[in-house]
């Protein structure tokens, strides 16, 4: 029978030695981290989230509605002139992706078109510096949604692109309207007689 | 708790610390305006050109849009750009039709390792000490035009070595001319599993400095002497290809499969009949056979015609090598070696084939021509189910190689100040992981005042170099190849780049293009090509008038149909029909024993290294999925081993796992012990590939590379090494090594060799 | 018709190259989980080359057979995962729905072929290595579970296209990486649901078993056994 | 020394206001301990499961093996109690209430296992049925969810097993305690009074729940036993499994038993009450299950061996010789071997050190029996080609060791606000002697008749 | 059934050392009832324990208490299997023709709702029926029935036949009458 003080020792020591594993390896696994020479850049790309805020986030599937645009881009407006989602956003109608419209063809336009406008001059001011438009992701999910989401066959299907995105003529950025949870998509699904096994879209 | 894991856990936490609007850290980075217009998501099949081994198969390359972080004038960020996803064989290409090997596929890892080095390097410390710092390329080729300026010598070659691995194609072509127009000595070849011997004896035999192709296909008997033509050897896809076929590719028909080695390598799992040999003795072997099938005129002497006419005694019916006397020198029963024999005289169309080891012995050269003459006896050259050679297209300029000196002729004359070398340029070789110490390659570069390399990787000799200027990988750049082997037609194969290049490197070739146009004089006008493309261009158009694949007949339509079907290829083409080599040259060669460094008391076991499934000769090591990829027979991941039989084992008291020393006369390495029950006793096998010093994050500082004890034999009449000719000793280091074996607890089974 | 996806591997062609391992890593966004993880026992190739030893020296015999999923028709592994992350799919397929997976690796432990792989960490790539993975495949991350699936993306896109073309698929049309890759033609990939296709004739050959049939799991890849040489004289 | 139904008072609820250090100590090296666990589980959470010794082909370990275990240990009480009150054996009285404890502590740690092993630990709740806009329910043909609805069952009539006796124990307290204490149980008693109606209908009640819960109990550790019959592994899809697991979990629970009574007989002073003849006779069930044990594993073994299928040969060789057989043999030993002469001999069998000697082993062996029904046969299935091992990392033995302690940290909890015996089963018993036959004179503290 | 009228609830008892006495004072009490005008079910008695022997610890001693637990049972049973063919079926998910809703496994969690049900009831009928819980503390009570006093009493007792009641009650053997009022 050990003494008061003896099992104390005990009950803690086994904590800390626990805490202090921890801390050495951590710091090994950095030192490991700066062991490649200096001429390779040596990132790393893990599968999860980035941050733990945005690992919560997700998981109380809270997604930004509103997302402060660099440009702000109406949608409003271009409709109202006649454009078709087509014209800029190539992609939609025979690949999966909808396409985010590259800044040389917003200025094949605006070479002409409101060029005095101040937006239309920070666009400009992008094209000068070679650069693409920052625009941030209005609809995305993370990797551990695992779903591949095809906008062309929906397109075929003759699927409206206000289903999921809302009326564009009405918004000027646009905003989430749909939140895109797996009820949305199967409800429609079901709807229209769509295919609802699984790997439809988790691969 | 390893190392890995808590890299992750650090990476995970410091992710944590960068909180970001929307969670995504790439949204930090500036985009670039992508040069090309692509839609995401869908796939787009682009031609390309296999280098990962010089069988040169052709790819399509799936390119689909990527977000890649680039730095375009001195600024990190993203690019939409075009990015290979995915390698698959060229359906239409003569050689692979469609199908490709793991090395071929991992080749997507070449392209995005993150070792490539990713500007132009200068040296900024000591030789060897890889500490670099980056100039523009502009610094780069300034300095190396300046060092080549400077180098002078009336009278004599010019004190410049230009270094290489085996090209076919016109980069060798570029650098001939180079180099000539230069005055300097032409190019040094080098890889480590080198093909002289075969090809001078196919020179003697049939007149072709080549490697043959073998119509697997359509043989009913296939005996190979030590060739792993299956894994690792010549133009493993054409052959896996015509193997298939053979086995099971026609109803009702089956041809057989006899593998003779030491080793049972992954090519002999596959036998029908797995023949033990001793090293070294496959010559005799093949001879034995012959005997068998002349002495029971099974076919005639003449038979063997030019092919055996370097092996003196055909016509005599081979009487020194009666299956009792081979019997006694090969350890194969005389009884086996007839039936053997008389199977192969009974089912043609046989071929024989050899390669590997039995080359790489004092005795080489004999056996290669040995078992041409069996072939020539068996009447299988050029004939359906028989060995040919593949026709070269008609390119002018495209000559057999001028021969340039061995690296260990460059050495000693580097050493010996014989032949002194001022600057050496070293391109897509590695000699210094890939020569015995006994060389002293290491020593002789120490003597030489400029080292510029074109390596994609800090390697072994990169990193004795002062001046680094990165190619860009096969998949950024004009590749073009012309297969030596692996079918019967005349190939030319030919890709334009399949995705812009991800880092600040330039082609090769358009940098020695750019240095003779900066050297100007008749080095500039020997190379009147702006680039590379211009001299392909050139280059292919001679073959506009040919019979061939490609129709199009105007120039521009007959370039761009190339560049869509990935190259050039005609059956119209044909050798010059097998004919007699320079016999008189040759004397009359017998098998003689073969001659082994060490005496066997004192090293008890034959050293035979082997191109491994996963690195060949060490050059894939730095792919992380070559290094996980499973070795067939061992299972082997992330390691490197020692095969040792069973009995011998236990009769060492070894286990497997245990770290063993082996040690030959010219060094020691450490490796644990693989139990192996197809290898012989006293032979012990070891894996060419791993122990880079320096190859990036994946390949260095693990495990020992054979090559390093190898002794300094020779193969005598073509000075090629004999790398299997090696006497070693183990001895127990006791304690366990790092063997990390992908099938598991497979010794734990009560009875292994059973399965169910 | 609803199709029905199997194999068949020929043991008597496959030379044990490992094309499939590889190109099945290469399509596949499949981890590689480096040194220490595998010697960990937790290296992932969805399909291996599985090599037994016959015999002892000199007589020694090797036999190579390539694993992939087996897709069985009863498959072990779908009724015991609790949330239906393991399921089968209409065309055949033992379906892994990876956000579904909370890692009970109840089902790796219920296969028989153990050809499930479990993401025991968070897989990581060197930059700029992440730039070679396929987008049609989900890159899994941490606790879930995956497996061979018949290279299911290149199923879906050749359906989509043909969808879109408003024509049946063709035979042969799209086969799995490891399928196309193997040099030595050793597989072949193809609908079951159709007699004349060649998988389904290659499955009645005289030479088809099933990997562990005593188990009633009934798998959609057959196995044609290593032939013998009997003096060419081979049906 | 006789006792007074006063008496009996004061010495049953004195560990409820007086507690020594030793109590303290104890509070601090187990506390730390199970911090230790916690410390060890969010590490894994956060990392991934992968900081766990588990590869493949064992994806199931010492997780597992823990989780099966507590079940198994919480066979002690609920299980035996009813089965004694279904019995009416009086000599129950004073063990019932630690036995029921044990059960309800021993439950809820083995039900936490699942989720430490999960991969995604956080979407456990994909485990329940509950309707979402996903439209999946889960998968009711996984042993996971039988589980699932056994473990809650079982916990939720254990529960109540425990609670519903110890009403009138609270009124007892609230009575004589003042202050807080008198508030508490006031409410934890639920304002029992003792009518001649309220008595009666808690007994019925206690043998309506007797009669019920044995089943459930069986019921629980045969679904258990089926997580791993059910799945095609050699070793594993075996028909005895059922019993099989049942009989080990009520030979460990009665060794836990007999161990956690030994200890509060030492710590709380309750030598007048936990008698030497109540270790008698649970050493005589420990022997027995011993025994039945036994027969459980040879015929187990036996079938096996007899069926001699290769792949079930490939794990009983490697338990029985190989890798595995060191800790096979151990488990004999722990299992059968060493209790076995113990508890046969009577005199060893009535000292009450003697039992306990006899219980420990048992607690490890079967621990170890639990790791070798998992670990064996999941590193030798079928292929050879596969075969792999495991060896535990120090997050899982962490975890391992937290939960004993965890145990012992509850159990110390609890005997320090429950009456450990139940009081007024005791008095009844009392009462009862007026016609109790001599025999049972023993089990009971004396007291005069009044 | 004690004490319908609430607040205004009073009473008288005597606490007994022993259950013979108690049994006395009982009957003492059944046989005054018609005299001093009180009922039976005024007759209050407490005990610190259950005394299964005596004639006062039999009071109103019928119950059907297994028959509504078997009945619990059988509705737990039925809803389980309701619930777990339900939950099936209300989305049916597309599994490429493998079976939904099994019996066998089904049959298992119907059993365990079973038992669930059975004790969820037990317990439910025991608290309705004990009157439990009940903490207003208006009811008649004394905290010496802890230390083994048995408790005889009536409640609301007729005015007049208070003091009567209280000497018939000491008679018995109380060891002290006491007047409980609120």
């Amino acid at each position: 029978m050990l003494s008061l003080r003896g099992w104390t020792a005990l009950g803690l020591g086994f904590v800390i030695t626990g805490a202090i594993a921890t801390f050495v390896s951590c710091s090994s696994g950095k030192q490991t981290e700066v062991k490649h020479p200096s001429y390779v850049t040596s990132g790393q790309f893990t599968t999860a989230h980035p941050t733990l805020l945005a690992a919560a986030k997700d998981y109380i599937d809270s997604y930004p509605t509103h997302v402060r645009q660099p440009i702000a881009f109406t949608h409003k407006v271009h409709l109202q002139h006649g454009m078709q989602c087509t014209d800029c956003h190539k992609g939609v109608a025979d690949g999966p992706n909808a396409t985010i419209p590259n800044v040389q063809l917003c200025m094949t336009c605006h070479q002409v078109i409101a060029t005095n406008k101040p937006e239309i001059k920070k666009v400009a001011a992008y094209q000068k510096k070679g650069e693409q438009i920052p625009w941030h992701r209005v609809y995305w999910f993370y990797q551990s949604a695992h779903v591949k989401f095809r906008h062309g066959p929906h397109i075929r299907a003759g699927v409206k692109c206000a289903t999921c995105h809302g009326d564009m003529k009405q918004q000027t950025v646009a905003v989430r309207k749909a939140g895109l949870d797996m009820g949305f998509c199967v409800g429609c699904h079901r709807m229209h007689k769509a295919p609802t096994d699984c790997t439809t879209c988790h691969f | 708790m390893d190392r890995r894991n808590f890299l992750k856990i650090s990476a995970v936490g410091s992710a944590t610390v960068a909180l970001d609007a929307c969670g995504k850290p790439e949204h930090q980075l500036i985009h670039f305006i992508p040069e090309e217009e692509l839609i995401p998501g869908v796939a787009e099949w682009k031609p390309g050109v296999c280098t990962q081994c010089p069988a040169g198969c052709g790819l399509h390359v799936r390119v689909m849009e990527g977000e890649a972080e680039v730095t375009r004038h001195g600024q990190l960020g993203l690019l939409n750009m075009g990015l290979a996803k995915k390698l698959e064989g060229n359906p239409g290409h003569p050689v692979n039709q469609g199908r490709l090997c793991a090395w071929g596929q991992a080749g997507l890892q070449v392209t995005y390792n993150p070792d490539r080095i990713r500007f132009p390097l200068k040296r900024s410390g000591p030789r060897g000490s890889g500490e670099y710092q980056e100039i523009t390329w502009e610094e780069a080729i300034k300095e190396l035009v300046s060092h080549l300026s400077s180098l002078k010598s009336p009278g004599k070659p010019l004190p410049l070595a230009f270094l290489t691995g085996p090209l076919y194609d016109h980069r060798s072509v570029l650098i001939e001319h180079f180099l000539e127009a230069l005055g300097a000595s032409p190019a040094v070849r080098y890889e480590f599993f080198e093909q002289t011997v075969l090809c001078r004896a196919n020179e003697l035999s049939f007149g072709h400095h080549q490697l043959p192709t073998f119509d697997l296909a359509n043989a009913n008997y296939v005996i190979s002497f030590g060739a792993d033509f299956l894994g690792t050897w010549n133009s493993p896809v054409a052959q896996n290809l015509g193997y298939g076929t053979m086995r099971q590719g026609r109803p009702g028909h089956r041809g057989k499969f006899v593998q003779v080695e030491a080793r049972m390598s992954q090519t002999g799992a596959n036998a029908d009949e797995w023949v033990y040999a001793k090293p070294g003795t496959e010559g005799l072997l093949a001879l034995g056979v012959a005997h068998v099938i002349l002495s029971e005129k099974l076919r005639i002497a003449e038979a063997a015609g030019e092919a055996g006419a370097c092996i003196d005694g055909w016509s005599k019916g081979l009487p020194d090598h009666t299956p009792e006397a081979v019997a006694k020198m090969t350890g194969v029963e005389a009884g086996r070696i007839q039936r053997l024999a008389r199977e192969m005289a009974a089912h043609t169309p046989a071929v024989a084939i050899i390669g590997g080891a039995p080359l790489a012995q004092t005795n080489g050269l004999a056996n290669a021509l040995a078992a041409n003459a069996l072939n020539g006896l068996l009447g299988s050259v050029e004939k359906p189910g028989g060995i040919f050679f593949t026709p070269q297209p008609p390119m002018p300029g495209l000559t057999d190689p001028k021969k340039g000196l061995s690296v260990r002729a460059l050495a000693e004359g580097i050493r010996s100040g014989s032949a002194p070398v001022e600057a050496l340029l070293i391109y897509n070789a590695n000699p210094v992981f890939g020569s015995p110490t006994a060389w002293r390659l290491q020593e002789a570069l120490g003597k030489v005042s400029f080292i510029a390399s074109f390596g994609s990787f800090v390697d072994e000799t990169s990193i004795l170099s002062d001046l680094i200027l990165p190619d860009h990988s096969y998949l950024e750049s004009w590749v073009d190849n012309i297969p030596q082997s692996g079918t019967t037609e005349a190939v030319a194969s030919l890709a334009p780049p399949a995705m812009s290049p991800l880092h600040h490197t330039r082609s090769t070739p358009d940098v020695l293009l750019d240095v003779a146009h900066q050297l100007g004089g008749n080095v500039g006008k020997a190379l009147p090509w702006k680039t590379y493309q211009d001299m392909l261009q050139a280059a292919f158009d001679s073959l506009r008038s040919h019979p061939g694949s490609v129709s199009a007949k105007a120039s521009d339509d007959f370039w761009s149909e190339v560049q869509e079907k990935g190259g050039w290829w005609s059956a119209e083409i044909t050798k010059s029909p097998a004919r007699r080599g320079a016999k008189s040259s040759a004397a009359p060669a017998k098998v003689a024993e073969p001659q082994f460094d060490g005496s066997p008391q004192e090293y008890p076991f034959n050293f035979l290294p082997y191109a491994s499934l996963q690195f060949g000769d060490g050059r894939h090591a730095n792919l992380p999925w070559m290094q996980e990829m499973p070795d067939t027979i061992s299972t082997a991941m992330w390691s490197v081993w020692l095969e040792i039989n069973p009995e011998t084992a236990d009769r060492l008291g070894i286990k497997q796992g245990d770290l063993l020393e082996v040690a030959s006369q010219h060094g020691k390495l450490q490796a644990p012990a693989l139990i192996a029950p197809g290898i012989a006793p006293d032979v012990v096998a070891m894996p060419v590939g791993q122990g880079h010093e320096s190859y990036g994050r994946y390949a260095s500082q693990r495990g020992a590379n054979p090559i390093k004890i190898l002794a300094a034999q020779t193969e005598p009449e073509t000075g090629a090494l004999a790398w299997a000719s090696t006497r070693v000793k183990i001895t127990r280091v006791g304690k366990k090594g790092q063997l990390i074996l992908f099938a598991g607890g497979l010794r734990e089974w009560p009875r292994e060799y059973r399965h169910r | 018709m609803e199709h029905r996806w199997g194999m068949v591997i020929d043991e008597d062609r496959c030379t044990g190259c490992e094309a499939c391992v590889a190109a099945c890593h290469a399509e596949n966004n499949i981890a590689t989980v480096g040194d220490d993880q595998a010697a960990r026992g937790r290296a992932m190739h969805w399909i291996r080359v599985e090599r037994y030893y016959e015999g002892n020296f000199p007589d020694i015999k090797v036999k190579f057979r390539p694993v992939p999923c087996q897709e069985c028709s009863d498959a072990p592994c779908e009724p015991v995962c609790p949330t239906y992350a393991s399921y089968h799919n209409p065309e055949g397929l033992n379906a892994q729905i990876y956000n579904r997976c909370i890692g009970t690796r109840y089902c790796a432990n219920a296969c028989p072929y153990l050809v499930r792989f479990f993401n025991f960490l968070n897989p990581v790539w060197d930059k700029p290595l992440n730039l070679q993975f396929n987008p049609d495949v989900s890159v899994r991350s941490v606790g879930i579970m995956e497996k061979c699936t018949f290279c299911i993306q290149r199923i879906k896109t050749a359906e989509i296209k043909a969808q879109a073309e408003k024509r049946p698929l063709k035979e042969g049309e799209f086969n799995p990486a490891c399928v196309q890759s193997c040099p030595a033609e050793a597989m072949v990939f193809g609908d079951l649901n159709d007699p004349k296709s060649k998988v389904s004739r290659l499955s009645r050959s005289s030479r088809a078993t099933k990997l562990l049939p005593e188990l009633g799991t009934h798998p959609k890849v057959t196995y044609l056994k290593r032939d013998t040489w009997d003096n060419g004289q081979n049906a | 020394m006789d006792k007074t139904p006063e008496q009996i008072n004061q010495d049953l609820l004195r560990p409820l206001y007086h507690a020594s250090w030793r109590f303290y100590v104890a509070l601090v090296i187990l506390g730390s301990l199970v911090a230790a666990a916690f410390f060890a589980w969010g590490y894994q959470i956060y990392n991934g499961i992968g900081v766990s010794g588990l590869d493949r082909p064992v994806f199931w370990a010492f997780y597992i093996t823990n989780f099966v275990f507590w079940i198994g240990i919480s066979h002690a009480g609920t299980l035996i109690s009813a089965i004694l009150r279904v019995s009416n054996a009086t000599w129950r009285r004073p063990v019932t209430r630690c036995a029921e404890a044990i059960t309800v502590f021993a439950l809820s740690i083995s039900a936490m296992f699942p989720l430490i092993h999960l991969g995604r630990p956080w979407l456990f709740f994909w485990l329940i049925p509950y309707p979402s806009e996903r439209g999946i329910w889960p998968q009711f043909r996984s042993p996971l969810l039988w589980d699932f609805f056994a473990i809650n069952t079982y916990l939720i009539g254990s529960v109540t097993f425990l609670l519903l006796p110890s009403f009138p124990d609270f009124a007892l307290i609230r009575d004589r305690a003042s202050g807080w204490r008198k508030k508490v149980y006031g409410i934890a008693s639920l304002g029992w009074r003792g009518t001649p109606k309220q008595w009666h209908r808690l007994e019925m009640a206690m043998r309506i729940m007797a009669v019920a819960i044995i089943p459930v109990a069986v019921s629980v550790h045969t679904i258990v036993s089926w997580d791993f019959a059910m799945a095609p592994v050699p070793g594993w899809h075996s028909t005895i499994f059922g019993p099989y697991f049942v009989a080990g979990a009520i030979f460990s629970g009665i060794a836990a038993l007999i161990i956690a009574m030994a200890m509060l007989r030492k710590l709380l002073h309750l030598e007048e009450y936990l008698k030497p003849i109540h270790f008698d006779y649970l050493g005589k069930l420990l022997l027995v299950m011993s025994l039945l044990w036994f027969y459980f594993v040879f015929a187990e073994r036996l079938t096996t061996w007899y069926g001699n299928f290769p792949s079930e040969m490939a794990v009983f060789w490697v338990t029985q010789s190989g890798r595995f057989s060191k800790l096979f043999w151990t488990m004999i030993f722990c299992n059968f071997i060493i209790p076995v002469p113990i508890l046969a001999i009577k005199n060893l069998r009535t000292k009450i050190g003697w039992t306990v000697v006899a219980s420990i082993p048992v607690i490890v062996g079967m621990w170890l029996e639990r790791f070798l029904i998992i670990v064996p046969s999941l590193s030798h299935k079928y292929l050879p080609y596969n075969f792999g091992t495991y060896r535990p990392s120090w997050v899982e033995i962490t975890i391992t060791i937290g939960t004993f302690a965890g145990m012992a940290l509850l159990y110390l909890l609890f005997s320090r606000v429950f009456p450990i015996i139940s009081i007024w089963e005791l008095k009844l018993g009392l009462q009862k002697k007026v016609e109790a036959a001599p025999a049972l004179a023993s089990q009971e503290p004396a007291t005069e008749q009044p | 059934m004690e004490s319908i009228k609430g607040n205004e609830m009073n009473a008288i008892y005597g606490l007994y050392p022993d259950p013979d006495s108690a049994q006395r004072a009982l009957n003492v009490l059944e046989r005054a009832q018609g005299e001093l005008g009180f009922q039976d079910r005024d007759i209050a008695v407490l005990s610190g324990e259950p005394y299964e022997e005596y004639g006062f610890g039999h009071r109103d001693h019928k119950t059907r208490m297994p028959w509504i637990a078997a009945l619990g049972g059988v509705v737990g049973g039925l809803s389980g299997w309701w619930f777990v063919s339900f939950t099936q079926k209300s989305y049916p998910l597309i599994s490429g023709g493998m079976h939904l809703v099994t019996k066998w496994s089904d049959g298992i969690i119907t059993y365990e709702l079973t038992m669930l049900g059975a004790i969820l009831t037990t317990l439910f009928t025991l608290l309705i029926l004990a009157r439990i819980p009940d903490w207003s503390g208006r009811k008649l009570y004394d905290p010496a029935i802890s230390n083994g006093k048995i408790l005889i009493g009536v409640t609301n007792p007729p005015e007049k036949a208070r003091g009567e009641l209280g000497k018939r009650l000491l008679a018995a053997g109380a060891e002290t009458v006491k007047e409980y009022a609120r």
